[in-house]
């Protein structure tokens, strides 16, 4: 109850923005409100995308910065068809979120020769390689380097045989054609794969598959609420195989429970109890929102913040001067690294590798992970090199 | 007593009973004799309740019937049997016969039943609509003389059935008059209806044209003939 | 594609949990649309409301799985009442194509209330501990819960089977199915009979509800997912038929999990192409009695 | 009271009548034709062009859904297959083979009708709350059809379609060029059904509508008739389908899906079935309702709920309906 009416708030308070007058800044947050991340993502992204803006001080080169909210509900026309109304009559700026690769696609082909930036927690390959653009960055790793990431440990800790279970969306399919290229290059083999609807509730039948596959591992190219689910389900049918999440975050644990996902590693961007500055933003953000922020959260705070710097020191919104500024300075975080943002709109930022603690170790309702290393940002993402990007300089 | 005044009955937009009028007396039999089409069925529906437009007095023991549903006309104790026979069809036998609830005490013991219909016996399991006609106008009957109804409202008996058996409805007729149960019977054979019924009414486009004792039946026969087209 | 016999029985044991849903779906279906000539759209949303109901039983007032499975059809069935007095009583009269409009648009302001209300993300249930575990049938661990929702979802189809076909109630339901009107001329009060028929075919939904809420996440989409798949159940059943609908909600569910087996692309469609093949071969399905 | 009385109650007009006004309308309908033409022409100055281009094929949708619900008398919950295939397959060709703003049209066009005639096949027999229980299953069918074949993009759609050029001539890339075609076709579509309506045809389907025993017993081949407009309202929907997915650029499940289905019906019930404008007014009120309240998320499906419920308990003859009667003209 409480959320949907903090929702209806924020959406009322987005059309009085609307109609006010035509403020120098416009954010349209283009998000996942309902289904299956939302719960990672959604109101809570926003939630962090306002603390930027305000401790940034509320406003720009002395103007004020308003945001626009509208759920694209993982429906590329929607998306699509929201992002071309803010960009052709409300003036957006910048369209941050965006977090289904689907949409992404679409939105970054309407934006190719407009001046507007976007943001997008979408992370298909192609969007940094073929379908990259001029004033799009990539906030989440890309499916190629978070792939690397997950597998290439696994497989030299011998986990040769590999199954997927992989959502229906261009995020699924691309994590899984990438996650398999990386296997097979390294000596594994995929004994096979399951496609399941965004509609799915009861994975059963999947699981049933993937166990007499004779895999070991069991990929899930899928998140959110689903993932959940097959946690879960894993457990009840007493699935032996390991399971590989990619996006794994802390509201997932919550929600199917410690339990179901004991000493499962992988890697994340952002984790809550890293250090005393990601415990600090934190209590803030806890204080305001009723849990820590997910690694989501947290990059919407950081590129938010990031992106205003930008408009500060430029002196205005054209897109292009606002992209090369943010190219040419280091994106601080909130852990005290820093990121840098490349041609192709990558994201090159250290991330966190990590193991899900055991119930016996885990101290209370947010402790889930324990730190087992940093990974190089640079040694895992794509090498520019390799880049169908027609912006990359050396292409 | 059933009395009927001024009654008007509409099927949609088509306007059937044109200010009837008539009366049933306690324990006695009535006859409703009329043409296909002269409005005697939309009569009976009419008493029970399952007609959409009606104006005018309907009454039965005091009642206004017209401000009842049917299935309360039905708890007044009158009882319909009729015209199709309406024996359901996903029912067995005994369960059509068994379907009708309980009114009133002094119905119908099934006891009694089987031994006034004998065929009814034997046949309980089967489903309802394999009996013969004649059986199934048996059954129609039988099972309103279970429920404890004093008033029966019986649709053409003998439509569409054999002399032999027309005789056997004629001799369970006079069984049931013995009993004292009223009835208003609507029918288009005026020779069945002769030996049994104490007052006629003749009825032509939706109003009685002609009301006759038992005792003056005989000497109008000819007008009767005409009424019924024969 | 590769015809593992463990897999094809596995797969086709958890179809059969489905088709077990299926039953008790489309045996609500059957019974209200026999009797009241209304296709109930709002079917599936009160199979979801059912499983709502479980959860906030337990959220609330901490009331387990077992209360929940007598408490929850009786709300249901309570609000069926209410639904059939206020709403679709009126339009008896009319065209039946307005009673499938009125449960659609209903389906459509139950499920947005719920979503306004619950929010859109599904919401944990779980498995009731006497439930917990799994037995090993040697080519599946089949969960208890599992077994539990085929054998319990049988017997209950089963046994309204047999309320209907071999008691003096049923018999007043398949009579008052045939002609209503000569029923209640009989004294049977049969607007009060379709007002309880209605509530009890969606107090069906509702039991099923909660019988899924641990299985699938109590999720305000869940009915309208499940119950397009019914619909086609009910359609190659035969519309109104009783035991059709069981015996074809069970078949259907063991089709498609047969089809998952050997070729899972074609398992939601499995049934859909069924329904075209038995209506060009046997337009009033398979064990309907009207053309 | 079946729907087919209700209908029945609407005044029918003489042909001598339709005959004094221009383009074929009566006089009433002139004057709300003329009035919808003027909207077209000022609308997208005031509002965003592309919403009211996306209310204009939903009309067009509708059009082609009450041409089968409110003329011949068959309720169809499938027309999202015919909608949202004549949208896959313009918008496929359109990105894939290189066709051209016409001929993309064209294969949806096609497409809808060759779907419509398969649905027509199986279904046009029946009648009723079957024929609606069919035509959804079918649309069902073809919806997870859609969901697993590779043409569709799954979740991801067909993307990135061209809208080309009217012609060779006329950029459609520009906003404002796309909208003047569209507002014509628009118009066009209006004019073309009020004929449609009125011609020999469109009275047999009337006479079908009202009595199928009388119009066979007449020597109508009643089947033949229903299929033939169940094509052409299958046609016009695939069209209108095809139409958005230009305009947007993109094609998706959502087109195809039941919600599109029911789309049509509630614009149909809210304008009033069997009303030439009907569409018209039902679309720009459901669309609105959605526009307006997509913030709010599901308080659109609760509303759209509620306005079927309010529509078929106290007003079932559609806004135009209730007007319908109480003015004594057909709108």
């Amino acid at each position: 109850m409480k959320r949907s009416t903090k929702f209806v708030a924020a959406a009322v308070a987005a059309l009085v923005a609307a109609s006010a007058a035509q403020a120098e800044v416009t954010i349209g947050y283009l998000g996942a409100l309902t289904g299956a991340q939302a719960d990672m993502t959604g109101e809570a992204a926003l939630h962090a995308t306002r603390m930027a803006i305000a401790d940034f001080g509320g406003e720009v080169n002395g103007e004020p910065i308003e945001v626009l909210v509208a759920d694209h509900a993982g429906k590329p026309d929607l998306g699509l068809a929201t992002a071309r109304e803010w960009v052709d009559a409300e003036g957006v700026n910048l369209i941050l979120n965006v977090d289904n690769s689907a949409v992404a696609l679409a939105v970054s082909d309407l934006i190719k020769d407009k001046n507007v930036t976007m943001a997008m927690g979408a992370s298909s390959s192609r969007l940094i390689n073929e379908s990259c653009g001029p004033h799009q960055i990539m906030l989440l790793l890309d499916n190629g380097t978070l792939a690397r990431a997950v597998t290439l440990p696994q497989l030299e800790a011998g986990a040769k045989d590999w199954y997927f279970i992989t959502v229906d969306y261009a995020l699924g399919h691309d994590l899984e054609a990438q996650a398999t290229k990386a296997i097979e290059a390294n000596g594994g083999t995929v004994k096979g794969s399951v496609v399941h609807s965004p509609q799915a509730t009861d994975f059963s039948s999947f699981l049933l598959q993937a166990q007499s596959s004779g895999a070991t591992n069991i990929a899930l190219a899928t998140f959110g609420a689903w993932q959940n689910a097959i946690a879960k389900q894993a457990q009840e049918f007493g699935v032996q195989q390991s399971l590989s999440p990619f996006y794994l975050a802390d509201t997932d644990i919550k929600s199917a429970g410690l339990d179901t996902l004991q000493n499962v590693t992988g890697t994340i961007q952002f984790y809550w109890d890293e250090n005393d500055a990601t415990r600090a933003f934190s209590d803030r953000f806890r204080e305001d929102f009723g849990r820590p922020p997910t690694f989501t959260n947290a990059y919407h705070y950081e590129f938010t913040t990031h992106y205003l710097k930008a408009i500060e020191a430029t002196g205005g919104t054209d897109a292009d001067a606002i992209q090369a500024w943010m190219r040419d300075n280091p994106m601080a975080l909130i852990n005290g690294d820093t990121a840098t943002i490349r041609e192709d709109g990558a994201v090159v930022r250290d991330v966190l590798s990590y193991r899900t603690k055991t119930l016996a170790e885990s101290t209370g309702d947010w402790d889930f992970l324990e730190i087992t290393g940093k990974v190089d940002g640079e040694s895992i993402a794509q090498p520019l090199a390799d880049s169908a990007c027609p912006l990359v300089a050396s292409n | 007593m059933l009395d009927i005044a001024d009654l008007d009955a509409w099927y949609g937009e088509s306007h059937v009973l044109h200010g009837l009028n008539m009366q049933v007396p306690d324990g006695k039999v009535v006859s409703l004799l009329g043409r296909n089409g002269a409005g005697k069925t939309t009569t009976m529906r009419t008493i029970m309740g399952l007609m959409g437009k009606v104006r005018g007095r309907l009454s039965y023991e005091g009642t206004d019937l017209l401000k009842l549903r049917p299935d309360q006309v039905a708890r007044k104790g009158i009882a319909l049997c009729p015209e199709d026979r309406a024996i359901f069809p996903s029912l067995s036998v005994h369960e059509n016969l068994m379907l009708p609830p309980i009114i009133a005490q002094g119905g119908m013991s099934v006891e009694h039943i089987y031994e006034l219909f004998p065929n009814i016996k034997e046949r309980s399991s089967s489903r309802g609509t394999q009996l013969s006609g004649g059986e199934q106008q048996m059954l129609a009957i039988a099972r309103i003389l279970r429920t404890g109804a004093k008033f029966l409202l019986l649709d053409e008996p003998t439509e569409g059935l054999a002399p032999v058996i027309v005789q056997q409805i004629s001799r369970t007729l006079a069984e049931i008059k013995e009993m004292g149960y009223t009835i208003l019977l609507v029918e288009q054979n005026a020779h069945f209806v002769q030996g049994i019924a104490d007052i006629h009414y003749l009825i032509e486009n939706g109003h009685i044209v002609d009301r006759l004792e038992a005792g003056e039946f005989e000497k109008n026969i000819a007008k009767v003939d005409k009424l019924l087209g024969l | 594609m590769d015809f593992n016999l463990n897999l094809i029985l596995g797969q086709m044991v958890l179809g059969l949990v489905n088709g077990a849903f299926y039953a008790i779906l489309s045996l609500g279906l059957s019974i209200i649309f026999g009797l009241l000539g209304v296709i109930n759209f709002a079917h599936g949303v009160f199979f979801m409301l059912g499983a709502f109901a479980a959860y906030m039983l337990s959220e609330v007032f901490g009331i387990g799985y077992w209360p929940a499975l007598i408490l929850v059809p009786l709300m249901i069935g309570a609000l069926g009442v209410v639904v059939e007095v206020t709403l679709i009583r009126s339009l008896y009269k009319l065209d039946h194509l307005y009673g499938l409009l009125l449960t659609l648009g209903l389906a459509f302001a139950i499920e947005g209330l719920i979503r306004i209300v619950f929010g859109p993300q599904g919401l944990p249930y779980s498995i009731p501990d006497s439930l917990r575990g799994a037995i090993n049938l040697g080519f599946m661990f089949l969960p208890y819960y599992r077994a539990w929702v085929v054998i319990a979802g049988i017997i209950l189809c089963l046994s309204v089977w047999l309320v209907i076909e071999r008691t003096p109630l049923g018999a007043k339901l398949r009579a008052a199915t045939d002609n209503p009107q000569m029923v209640q001329a009989f004294g049977i009060n049969v607007p009060v009979m379709l007002t309880l028929t209605y509530a009890a075919g969606v107090a069906l939904a509702g039991i099923g509800g909660v019988m899924a809420a641990p299985i699938m996440s109590v999720d305000p989409a869940m009915g309208t997912n499940i119950v397009i798949v019914v619909f086609a159940v009910v359609v190659i059943g035969g519309m109104g038929s009783i035991f059709g609908s069981i015996l074809t909600g069970l078949a259907l569910g063991l089709l498609e999990g047969f089809t998952k087996a050997v070729f899972a692309e074609a398992s939601s469609t499995v049934i859909f192409v069924v329904m075209v093949i038995v209506l060009i071969a046997r337009p009033r399905g398979l064990f309907g009695k009207m053309a | 009271m079946t729907l087919a009385d209700m209908k029945q109650m609407t005044p029918s007009h003489p042909m001598a009548e339709t005959a004094l006004h221009p383009l074929g309308f009566s006089r009433a309908r002139f004057i709300l034709f003329v009035v919808t033409a003027l909207a077209v022409v000022i609308a997208p100055f005031v509002l965003y062009p592309i919403f009211l281009m996306k209310i204009y094929c939903f009309i067009i949708f509708a059009v082609a859904y009450n041409l089968l619900l409110g003329y011949t008398g068959l309720m169809s919950f499938g027309h999202a297959a015919f909608w949202g295939m004549g949208a896959y397959l313009t918008a496929y060709s359109a990105a894939n083979w290189g066709f051209g703003f016409e001929a993309a049209l064209l294969t949806g066009t096609v497409t809808g009708a060759a779907l419509g005639l398969i649905f027509g096949l199986v279904a046009i027999r029946r009648t009723g709350l079957y024929f609606a229980m069919i035509t959804l299953a079918l649309a069902q069918m073809v919806y997870f059809i859609c969901l697993q074949s590779p043409f569709t993009g799954g979740e991801d759609g067909v993307q990135g379609v061209p809208r080309g050029s009217l012609l060779g001539l006329v950029d459609l890339n520009n906003d404002w060029n796309l909208y003047w075609l569209v507002g014509t076709i628009l118009l066009g579509t209006i004019i073309l059904s009020n004929r449609v309506v009125h011609s020999p045809f469109g009275q047999v389907l009337r006479a079908i509508r009202n009595n199928p025993a009388r119009a066979k017993s007449l020597g109508y081949n009643v089947d033949r008739y229903k299929l033939c407009a169940f094509v052409m309202s299958a046609a016009l929907a695939g069209f209108a389908g095809g139409l958005k997915a230009i305009i947007f650029q993109i094609a998706t499940l959502t087109d195809v899906s039941t919600v599109a289905s029911t789309e049509a019906v509630l614009i149909t019930l809210v304008g009033g079935i069997g009303t030439i404008f009907g569409p018209a007014v039902g679309s720009i009120i459901v669309l609105s309702l959605e526009h307006y309240l997509a913030p709010f998320g599901p308080w659109v499906m609760f509303t759209q709920g509620v306005v079927f419920v309010f529509f078929v308990l106290v007003f079932r003859k559609g806004l135009l309906g209730e007007f319908q009667s109480y003015f004594k003209t057909s709108l």
